[in-house]
């Protein structure tokens, strides 16, 4: 069933879901015997058709090892990385293919700043803004960081609406060098005020490295938008491959930034007193790149440009709007949302909580559902006892999801109240 | 949902809803233990207090206390490990878990090499002194691997607590 | 053509290179026109199609993120992973899997070893030991720790045969901390005494690291043989996918090790205070894991010992000896063959000089001929200075690769010296 | 090999065989930069002296030498800039680089969006004063973008040589 959502003038510009699945080979497949209602996206999202072909004609054409080769493959394996690169770049508003720095996953993009930018510039007594929305990427590196150097962690409180409480800004900035920080929470959903943010931490004189695992694959990211120094994100979230992250930085800041890892292809000269950094971007890209999971990347931003970010934006919110209002109708003062409540303030992401059903024990009912969701902490522990709770169960939708698979979440969800006997 | 009933007996449930032995003790004299199932996070403590921990294996549990927070499973079997052990020596609450753990071991190899819950010979071992009672209807849980964990948590965290308390 | 090799007694124990051929799709493609001759192998190994299977199917059967999820295709999911584990553990005679690690690369692997360990167990004045055969990815991290520390490098001669120069081991190891050496040259195909450093290394008191990025593909590893403390590979190298690495461990080093890289996964708690690590080898693990490319890996490393690691050895030794005997009969003093002579002291890696003509040139001229060879440095450049060149021109072949490949290439060159009128 | 024809024209392999002012100069007087190709690793030293680098884009290249090593395409661009620049004012030496680089960068877009040898406003630039001479011969270089970086690592050194002789 196809949704309409806020600023879609007319059913040519919704999303085709039931078009869109069939692109999804998994999503055809069962899980315990039902149909897979696949709710997890948040972790990681499935991917089309058309990125696992495009990985496997690059493997079947064109795989060989990049940079430094004149054999034909090599210069089209060369060249089907940094076309990737440059599909990238212009998915997220970058203005050169250089400021694109592939990393493993987001993880590794925040390390990276962390502990070769942070490493270099940030010293005893420094100070770093976090927020408690953020997710343990954003978080354990700048600890190491601490452990090491003695940098001064402060936190943007979180109010009860789940949103940043920003009334401290001014004071937790003062004297600051880095504010990392979401652009969109995982467990939340909030969507937080990153162009705000960042004007007010550069007035501060404080660089900014934004957290966009979540945003960019769910609204139309521009870095010229966010104003931020460094942005981060994975592809295995935005329908691409496991194996590759991105880390976007503004070119003054990466040219400053020292190498991280070290090794192969990230040198002009290595002699045996020392070595040379190439330059951005390779100075930060040591060993054999993901090239095949670049491919992959590129393939699944091709996808996503063709739906139109506002077309799937668009969709979440409606998906939002439905899940929030048929839930609330039908399990009244048991259900907790956790987060805003209002479907346009955050990103297809659901976290709650029914009754006293730990969600572990939930998540395993709605198994038998064929129904994904996950339970836990969502990697945001600091977040979860801002939040008063060990763990939340937590559903996340995507474009091949429609209210179909929210009713079944609903189903499922009255099936565990009555299994528990709540 | 058929499958579920062999995860979630009844009893288990009850221990869930009622666990026993609930709540802290104060430190000193108890001593206080803080376990992670790493695979979810979640937390279960135990306060133990034994009579004189230089006994070794012939010191009594006197008291015991669990605290944190978990699924159903983590909960009900520390609720009923609690009730087990009390009042029992360190040595016979370590063959319990020995048997406990030994009856959670056996589908482990299907978690895909982790076979850390699984006796070193791979053998079942008898509870001894101690009865499993309750405990057996744990013992569906070994069908649903990534539940294991989740039921040999508090076991793992009184094990723990022995040796941070025997030291 | 079947290549007959030492060892092999009977050609039921012969790789059937014709059969083998057919499972790598890239190889029936062209190049330039030509049949694809693909002699680069150590730079990267072609897949095949049941590796690319194997993923295709993860993605559209299982894909889901792994760890700390209830339902089914997560826990499908970490199966895989878990999976793919074991298989390698089993595959270098780890004696569980909790020694592999998984990391991006061997680079990102030998980086933890350095920045990681050396972090932790180094400081100013310490001393670690190269060899002058090393690959930059096992000298920069150890240069970046040195900038960082003050620990001292001391390095290991190479000589004149391409072997290392042993003379001097035990002053150069007097007061070490750690031997990270290479277990083959991707240059020169050097195979050193691995077993023999480890022990004296060990006498001295330092531990081992040894990377054996060229060593696991192609030579059956037994890290209990070895008697390192760590061990680094890629899958890219050894038929499987791009985007994924192994460090193998020993148990108590690894345990020893502080974490690398920080965020998901990799804790067991986190506050806004410090965080509390996990477990080997998830300690290591920071961030959503390159499942695909672990099931893909899995997958390559299935393959090899269907084949047999001995015959694949004894496979290349064959190609050696015919590529040496003809090339050198065929070129006599205008041909210089870097390294070993011996075809049993080396991989399969043939590094030569043809008269003058510079490698870059030459494998432009090879290009047309549909061969892939590397010009360059290797990323080998002590390595360059102390065998007095700029660039080599790199051959290397694997379980694909057959004497009629090797007189392709012996025809390439003739047409090369042609070109250039020498 | 009919392809190759246009990549290595015998005047190319001349410069190659024989390079021009191929050598070294003493430091100082002359300024000493390093060039890397960062496809390859391979290097070219360009060693110069001008009259008076005060002068700026008026001083004229009193002696230039070439050193490090490179494929024939890179030893042979530099011999060729080398005979072409010596003896003129920086000024011109500058104008022909911008020319040369221009003439490399057409098909430059292929190279995947490294666009960084080409002109900012995308047109070609006359040689003006120095004629491109010999030079000329590298134009079929533009078929094979993987070696530009070639074709243009003397001329980026000399570039460099000018900052850093001119500071
Ligand atoms: C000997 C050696 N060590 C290390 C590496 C680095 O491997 P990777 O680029 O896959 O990290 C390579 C391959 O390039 C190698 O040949
Ligand atoms: C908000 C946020 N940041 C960072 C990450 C880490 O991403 P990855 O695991 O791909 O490195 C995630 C996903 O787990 C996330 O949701
Ligand atoms: S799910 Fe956390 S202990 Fe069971
Ligand atoms: S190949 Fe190195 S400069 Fe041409």
């Amino acid at each position: 069933m196809e949704v309409t959502g806020p600023g879609q003038d007319g059913p040519g510009h919704d999303l085709d879901v039931e078009a869109i699945r069939k692109d999804f080979p998994i999503l055809a497949t069962q899980m315990n015997g039902k149909r897979l209602t696949y709710l997890d996206t948040a972790a990681t999202s499935q991917k089309p058709r058309a990125v696992l072909e495009a990985m496997d004609h690059y493997y079947e054409t064109s795989n060989a090892n990049v940079h430094r080769a004149a054999y034909s493959l090599a210069e089209q394996a060369t060249n089907a990385l940094e076309g990737a690169r440059a599909k990238v770049a212009r998915f997220i508003g970058a203005t050169s293919p250089d400021q694109v720095v592939f990393t493993k996953n987001a993880t590794e993009s925040l390390n990276l700043v962390a502990r070769a930018w942070g490493g270099k510039f940030l010293s005893a007594g420094d100070v770093v803004v976090l927020s408690q929305l953020e997710h343990h990427a954003n978080i354990v590196p700048w600890h190491q960081l601490a452990a090491e150097q003695g940098v001064e962690l402060r936190w943007i409180p979180v109010g009860p609406d789940g949103r940043l409480d920003l009334s401290g800004l001014d004071a937790l900035l003062d004297g600051a060098k880095m504010l990392a920080v979401t652009a969109m929470s995982n467990v939340t959903g909030t969507i937080t005020p990153v162009t705000e943010l960042a004007e007010r931490a550069h007035a501060a004189g404080a660089l900014v490295a934004v957290d966009a695992c979540q945003y960019a694959p769910h609204l139309s990211l521009d870095v010229q938008t966010f104003g931020a120094d460094f942005v981060a994100f994975s592809s295995h979230k935005m329908l691409g491959p496991t194996g590759i992250g991105v880390l976007w930085g503004r070119p003054e800041v990466l040219d400053a930034t020292p190498p991280f890892l070290g090794g192969g292809g990230m040198i002009l000269d290595v002699t045996m007193d020392g070595f040379t950094p190439a330059a951005v971007p390779q100075k930060f890209e040591a060993g054999t790149p993901a090239v095949a999971e670049a491919v992959g990347l590129g393939a699944a931003v091709d996808y996503l440009d063709a739906l139109g970010m506002d077309q799937v934006r668009a969709h979440e919110v409606a998906l939002n709007r439905y899940a929030i209002e048929m839930l609330t109708d039908r399990f009244g003062d048991a259900l907790t949302i956790h987060g805003p409540q209002e479907p346009e303030a955050r990103g297809g992401v659901l976290s709650f909580a029914l009754a006293d059903i730990h969600p572990h024990d939930m998540s395993q009912v709605l198994n038998e559902h064929g129904v994904g969701v996950r339970p836990g902490h969502h990697c945001a522990k600091p977040l979860m006892r801002v939040l008063g709770v060990g763990a939340t169960t937590r559903a996340s939708w995507y474009v091949y999801n429609d209210t179909d698979d929210i009713d079944v979440l609903g189903d499922a969800l009255a099936d565990a109240l009555d299994f528990f006997g709540l | 949902m058929s499958g579920l009933e062999d995860l979630y007996r009844e009893i288990i449930l009850d221990h869930y809803r009622s666990p026993r032995n609930r709540g802290e003790l104060a430190v000193p004299p108890a001593h206080r233990t803080d376990g992670f199932n790493p695979l979810c996070g979640d937390e279960i403590v135990v306060y133990l207090e034994l009579d004189d921990p230089a006994k070794g294996d012939d010191a009594t549990i006197t008291d015991l206390r669990i605290g944190g927070q978990g699924c159903s499973i983590s909960q009900s079997s520390a609720s009923m490990m609690s009730a087990a052990v009390k009042g029992h020596t360190v040595g016979d609450a370590r063959h319990l878990t020995r048997a406990f753990k030994s009856m959670m071991s056996i589908h482990e190899g299907e978690l895909g090499g982790d076979g850390s819950e699984a006796e070193a010979d791979g053998g079942t071992v008898e509870p001894g002194e101690l009865p499993l009672g309750d405990l057996d209807a744990l013992k569906g849980v070994v069908k649903f691997p990534v539940r294991i964990k989740c039921a040999t948590l508090g076991w793992n965290t009184l094990l723990q607590g022995f040796d941070d308390a025997g030291g």
